[in-house]
């Protein structure tokens, strides 16, 4: 019975569809999401390397692309894929910092030919945007946000000039060192080219001092730059394509301030050679340049005009940013390596340039940008308007410095930053920033427009002091200025500010800082030697060779007087270059 | 190759799918066509693993781990995350929970019904096979859609599931083992209710308690011996301890049959689970950012994990130096109990024609006793 | 010729020697799904009466001398189709001791797939191809076997241990 | 899988206090976590400690792995053994050297440690005194090291055997330089 009825069952199989997929007649959609052949957009791609790293069938080589080249935060290589080896995991994909990888749905190479099965992906298998294995900043392996480094209040921090960050626990500082990848891109961002993947990796095992001695490889100062610098590092990061950069700079603060003692790690040199090396001005290029002579035993001493050592490190920089503690203990360091410093001596003054370049075997010059510029308009004669640098100086030499209740600084640039904070902390109630283009546009950097913008400072962009305004007894009452708008011109790179000339507003304003740019001091310099010596067009630079040294014999060169960068970093770099630059000229063999 | 000696035989069954899903081959001593004497040779699929993950970093074995047992790929996957999870102790998201258990049964409903169409190849009843791996293909097309793969899904991570479900996902799946339950019934008439079926299966193979528990045999196998033990009730993995099934237990004697019942009776138990599960998931993230692939590290000491697979209790020992890569990951097998010692027990007696029948019921996989 | 080769391509007997995981995929290619029979392909348990055979993946050691056997026993013309990423360049097991890496050294083959694994279409495409090679009279990867046998049997050797093996000769 | 700890571990104590009470103080007994009692027995302890267990009701055995510490020189080998009626796996783990040592086969307590011995020594070269067939078993015709041995060097004998080249190169690494000290590199 149950049969018959299984009978009638079986029935209804005569009318059904039949589920068969009549491959290739009739195309069987793949899931959107399916992992096929990958596909790489060169115009992401920076060649890093980590699908290289984590396929763990190998199938992925870099190769190089001579058609391509390097820049910063990129390689020339590409992946190439084998597809003898691939198992289409995916892995690569969601290891991509930048997303320019991701898997097809197309899935077919068939073929007898062994090495059609390897090559280079591009676009070509491209499936098109929402299909196959794509990976965001949330699917990725990859954390893109670092670890905030930790700041103090704003309302509190504006009233002293104590340090404004608190500085990494070691727990944040080991969780953000977790994410380096060890890719090196930051390398190439790097001016002096820092180990930075090594010492990052010493800090992730806790190993401190592996770490700093890493970094003393190429920068004799590196927690300061652990604080203040530039972070060109941060820039190149292959995080920093779709999030934010690794904390490269305060790890390196970090790592720096876990050792108290350099020269446990470090070490003092005994070596002597006899030769002897003059340095004017005692800024981060004489003192990089000075503490590898040391190294390789020749004797460094430093001719400084100011009583005290570090240039713009001390001068430029104020202290809420760049603590005294952290100079003293890198500035003793390096002093203990025997390095002589001459303070108050200004070179042209004090001693003759002559007398420097007969004595001594080399003469190294890192003298900076230190003139305040000033921009030229009617009323800016006279009291209660400073250069920002004169400013700066004075407040970090720990002179009585007055100004007003109302400060209007005029500039976008770091030292512009710099000049507001410092007025604030002087006291100053309202501080006004007028710069001429937009708030894009400004050369200072990012934090630094945030911090200054938490403490309260007021920016005005795009506006243009035209006319400092004095009462009878000369004080500063108003500020008349004008709006600009941004023009395009035809080929220009970036916009440029046009002035509304007819349309003139006022502030009241009783202190002005201009913070528009610094010059070099060439004053120092005979007039026959200055004409010994190439510059560039601007007659701004010196133009050096590549072991630093200038069209002089014996005569190197470094720093702001050099390199179009202006920052510490690039400093620390050219006097250390011109440190192997003078090795190399005075024969010593390392 | 047979070698006449008298009236004996020696020969060998396989390798080529000697009614396992994976190259093996049994030495067989037979009497007429009664087997005296049975040895299992194996080492056709052998390609150490072990000692592969031991160089490749803990990420990295994700891909490779998985490739241990082709038919259920997920369980390896799954054990490996678990076993990294307890050693670091990481508390893995409810969503991410919800939806291992999905592909979990998923898996177990895939390497079910390839089982039923084994099992009927092996006794000539063919339209079974062509139409449990048909619908065998709508599981995998459910795979596909979520982990963008077929068969491989690599779609584990540590602490999570690499993706979120795609949208719809739910409903699909929900559709997919309403149409299986449905086509239970077909098969009920074609295959389980089988007249030749019943024949052919009842009393043969006998797997009986005493045996089961001496041989180690776990899972279905055991389950119908009598022995109601399944890791998904006794230690619950996961998040199995939230859900409403039952471990079937009418069938005791330990035969072909009954073995196969027992698989199909816990089919419907699966789609319980994946009904719940699919009802109850939370929202929520699917997985932890590991940061650092190429440094993730965990922390020294040893676990053994185990869960409940298709085939019996799957078991992964993972020692860790505190180091990048796995100091040493040892893989239970659930058939290297009922695989090989087993099968030295029970065949002797039987007949040559139900050999193959009796080892595929007993869902030998090979792969997962050798790596 | 012509004749016998577009004959011979469309009754295509292979091998189901499935060797690896590219197997798991060979039922759904085989059953209702996406039934390979519509192309004459069928699966047949022996060598001697089969034209093709699928490397569905990894090869160890122990299964490759098993494999250079049976591929010995088919009758001259066949095909041999190698599955997946493990036939090309060792795949997955690139690395693995046990594993053999590149199966065109030990047996000539006319085709590969890549994928791990491949799909039940790129199979069934695979299929189309090879016959449409058979057609054209372009798979002729087994006459390489006959021409170049000491360098395949010397590759071979240095796998595994041939003497011990005897396997005879079949030109 | 963390929430277990803070359920009561009746059975896993009792087991504990047995082993301990049984064996003495040469034998550690430590709760991993509910479920898992892991046992570190001398090597003459261990075989009475698995007879004692299987005596107990520790009727399944889910498998004996072996574990290559290189650095001290010794083979860890851990019986796992499992009760259904405590619901308790006990692993039974014990250290001998890794030259010249053998252990005595734990086949005449567990039938199923037969196969597992195979592996054992195939793997590692772990002797086991009384086995009767300690064979080729996965791998044939192996000469040589046995393969899971941490000496084992898989790339470089794949490079040798198979004639493939570049396996123990890393695709791709950063041109590292030697570190030569402060001051002292180019």
């Amino acid at each position: 019975m149950g049969l018959n009825l299984k009978f009638f069952d079986a029935l209804k199989f005569l009318v059904r569809k039949p589920h068969t997929v009549r491959v290739p007649y009739e195309k069987k959609e793949v899931a959107k999401r399916y992992r096929g052949i990958h596909v790489n957009d060169w115009s992401k791609c920076i060649g890093c390397g980590n699908c290289a790293k984590i396929c763990t069938c190998q199938a992925i080589e870099m190769v190089e692309i001579p058609t391509l080249e390097p820049k910063m935060g990129q390689t020339n290589l590409r992946p190439q894929v084998d597809y003898g080896r691939c198992s289409f995991c995916g892995q690569c994909v969601d290891v991509c910092p930048t997303g320019s990888l991701k898997l097809s749905t197309e899935y077919e190479i068939i073929s007898s030919d062994v090495k059609d099965f390897k090559f280079i992906p591009n676009l070509n298998h491209d499936s098109g945007p929402g299909t196959g294995w794509e990976s965001d900043t949330e699917t990725s392996f990859l954390d893109f946000n670092r670890v905030e480094m930790p700041e103090r209040d704003p309302a509190e921090r504006k009233k002293d000039f104590e340090w404004v960050l608190e500085g990494f626990s070691e727990e944040e500082a080991i969780f953000e060192a977790t994410r380096c990848l060890g890719c090196a891109l930051c390398v190439q961002g790097c001016p002096t080219g820092m180990y930075i993947p090594e010492y990052i990796n010493a800090i992730f095992h806790k190993n401190y001092e592996k770490s700093v001695d890493w970094m003393f490889v190429n920068n004799p100062l590196p927690e300061i730059c652990g604080t203040v610098c530039t972070h060109r590092c941060e820039e190149a990061c292959v995080y920093h394509n779709r999030g934010q950069a690794i904390q490269i700079r305060y790890l390196k603060g970090f790592a720096a301030g876990k050792v108290p003692d350099y020269e446990k790690v470090v070490g003092i040199s005994k070596k002597r050679t006899g030769k002897k090396v003059a340095l004017i001005g005692a800024g981060p290029a004489s003192l990089s340049c000075a503490f590898y002579l040391r190294r390789e035993g020749i004797d460094a001493v430093i001719y400084e005009a100011q009583e005290a050592p570090g240039g713009m490190l001390k001068l430029g920089i104020p202290r809420y940013r760049l603590p005294q503690s952290i100079l003293d203990k890198e500035i003793d360091f390096i002093k203990k390596q025997g390095v002589v410093f001459k303070f108050g001596t200004r070179v042209g003054k004090d001693i003759t340039f002559e007398k420097l370049h007969e004595e001594y075997d080399a003469v190294f010059i890192g003298t900076g940008y230190h003139i305040g510029m000033t921009m030229g308009i009617p009323g800016e004669e006279g009291k209660d308007v400073f250069d920002a640098a004169t400013l700066l100086k004075d407040v970090s030499l720990g002179k009585e410095v007055k100004i007003g209740k109302k400060v209007l600084v005029i500039g976008g640039g770091d030292v512009a930053m710099d000049a507001t904070r410092t007025a604030l902390r002087l006291g100053a109630e309202v501080v006004i920033l007028s710069y001429r283009r937009r708030y894009v546009d400004m050369p200072a950097s990012d934090e630094e427009k945030h911090e200054a913008e938490a403490e309260g400072v007021q920016f005005l962009t795009q506006t243009l002091p035209t006319e400092i305004v004095r009462d009878k007894s000369g004080n500063i009452v108003k500020v008349k200025y004008v709006e600009t708008e941004m023009v395009y011109e035809e080929g220009a790179k970036r916009p440029k500010p046009v002035p509304k000339m007819d349309d003139v507003k006022e502030w009241d304003i009783d202190t002005v800082i201009m913070a528009i740019g610094q010059k070099p001091d060439w004053s120092y310099l005979p007039e026959k030697w200055r004409k010994m010596l190439k510059f560039d067009k601007r007659m701004k630079n010196i133009i050096v060779n590549d072991d630093m040294m200038t069209d002089i014999e014996g005569v190197f060169a470094g720093g702001d007087v050099v390199n179009p960068r202006k920052d510490a970093i690039s400093a620390i770099a050219d006097g250390r270059k011109a440190a192997l630059g003078i090795i190399k000229y005075l024969g010593i063999k390392r | 190759m047979a070698k006449i000696r008298d009236f004996d035989y020696e020969y060998f069954i396989g390798p080529q799918h000697p009614g396992a899903t994976g190259n093996m081959s049994y030495h067989v001593w037979a009497e007429g066509d009664t087997i005296i004497k049975i040895e299992p040779n194996l080492g056709y699929l052998h390609r150490g693993f072990e000692k592969l993950t031991e160089l490749r970093h803990w990420i990295k074995n994700f891909p490779l781990i998985l490739r241990i047992c082709v038919p259920e790929p997920d369980i390896n996957e799954v054990l490996y995350a678990m076993a990294i999870e307890e050693l670091n102790e990481i508390d893995v998201p409810e969503r991410a929970q919800y939806i291992r258990i999905i592909v979990l049964e998923l898996a177990r409903l895939s390497a079910y019904l390839l089982y039923f169409g084994g099992v009927a190849g092996t006794i000539g009843l063919y339209t079974v096979p062509q139409w449990t791996i048909g619908d065998r293909d709508y599981i995998l097309d459910l795979f596909e859609e979520l982990t963008g793969g077929r068969v491989y899904h690599i779609y584990q991570t540590i602490g999570g599931v690499r993706r979120d479900i795609p949208e719809g996902f739910k409903e699909r799946v929900l559709k997919t083992v309403d149409y299986l339950e449905k086509r239970l019934k077909d098969y009920d008439n074609l295959f389980f209710q089988h007249p030749i079926f019943e024949k052919r299966a009842k009393g043969i193979g006998i797997v009986d308690k005493d045996a089961a528990l001496r041989f180690s045999v776990t899972g279905p196998n055991l389950r119908a011996a009598g022995v109601n033990y399944d890791v998904r009730k006794k230690e619950p993995y996961l998040i199995y301890d939230r859900f409403q099934f039952d471990v079937p237990d009418m069938y005791k004697d330990g035969d072909t049959y009954s073995r196969v019942m027992q698989r199909r009776y816990e089919f419907e138990e699966s789609i319980k689970i994946i009904r719940q599960a699919a009802a109850d998931m939370p929202e929520g993230p699917v997985n932890i950012k590991i940061r650092n692939p190429f440094e993730y590290r965990v922390k020294e000491g040893s676990v053994y994990v185990k869960l409940e697979s298709s085939k019996g209790e799957y078991g992964f020992y993972v020692v860790s130096d505190g180091g990048v890569k796995p100091y040493r990951l040892h893989v239970r097998g659930p058939s290297f109990s009922h695989g090989l010692q087993l099968v030295r027990h029970i065949a002797k007696g039987t007949n040559i024609a139900d050999i193959s029948m009796i080892l595929f019921s007993l869902d030998v996989c090979p792969p997962d006793a050798e790596r | 010729m012509k004749l016998f080769n577009f004959s011979q391509s469309r009754s295509l007997w292979m091998m189901h020697f499935c060797t690896g995981c590219g197997a798991m995929e060979m039922p759904p290619t085989m059953t209702s799904r996406f039934d390979m029979e519509r192309f004459g392909i069928i699966p047949m348990a022996t060598p001697r009466q089969s034209d093709l055979l699928l490397i569905t993946g990894y090869l160890t050691i122990k299964t490759l001398k098993r494999v250079v056997r049976a591929y010995e026993q088919m009758p001259t013309p066949r095909y041999v189709l190698g599955f997946g990423s493990c036939t090309i360049n060792g795949g997955m097991y690139w690395d693995s001791y046990n594993v053999i890496k590149k199966l065109e050294l030990y047996i000539p083959v006319d085709i590969y797939i890549n994928g791990c694994m491949p799909r039940p279409e790129a199979i069934i495409d695979a299929f189309l191809k090879l016959r449409e090679m058979i057609a054209k009279g372009e798979a002729n990867a087994w006459k390489k076997y006959i021409e170049n046998y000491e360098w395949y049997k010397k590759n071979q050797s240095e796998v595994f241990d041939v003497e011990k093996w005897s396997i005879k000769n079949e030109k | 899988m963390l929430k277990n700890g803070v359920l009561k571990m009746k059975n896993e104590e009792q087991i504990k206090k047995d082993i301990e009470t049984t064996f003495g103080e040469l034998v550690k007994v430590h709760i991993k976590r509910r479920h898992r009692i892991k046992v570190d027995a001398p090597k003459n302890m261990t075989l009475p400690i698995l007879a004692y267990l299987k005596q107990r009701g520790f009727h399944q055995f889910t498998l004996l792995t072996c574990v290559d510490w290189i650095k001290k020189g010794m083979f860890e080998l851990v019986y796992n053994l499992y009760s259904l009626d405590y619901n308790v796996h006990v692993l039974v783990s014990t250290h001998i050297n890794r030259e010249n040592e053998s252990m005595p086969t734990a086949i005449n307590i567990y039938e199923m440690a037969f196969d597992y011995e195979r592996e054992i020594h195939e793997m590692f070269g772990v002797e086991f005194e009384g086995h009767p067939r300690l064979g080729e078993f996965l791998l044939e015709d192996w000469k040589g090291m046995p393969p899971m041995r941490k000496d084992f060097d898989t790339r470089a004998y794949v490079e040798e055997k198979f004639n493939v080249k570049d396996l123990t190169k890393e695709l791709f690494t950063r041109k590292e330089q030697p570190y030569r000290g402060p001051g002292s590199n180019g």
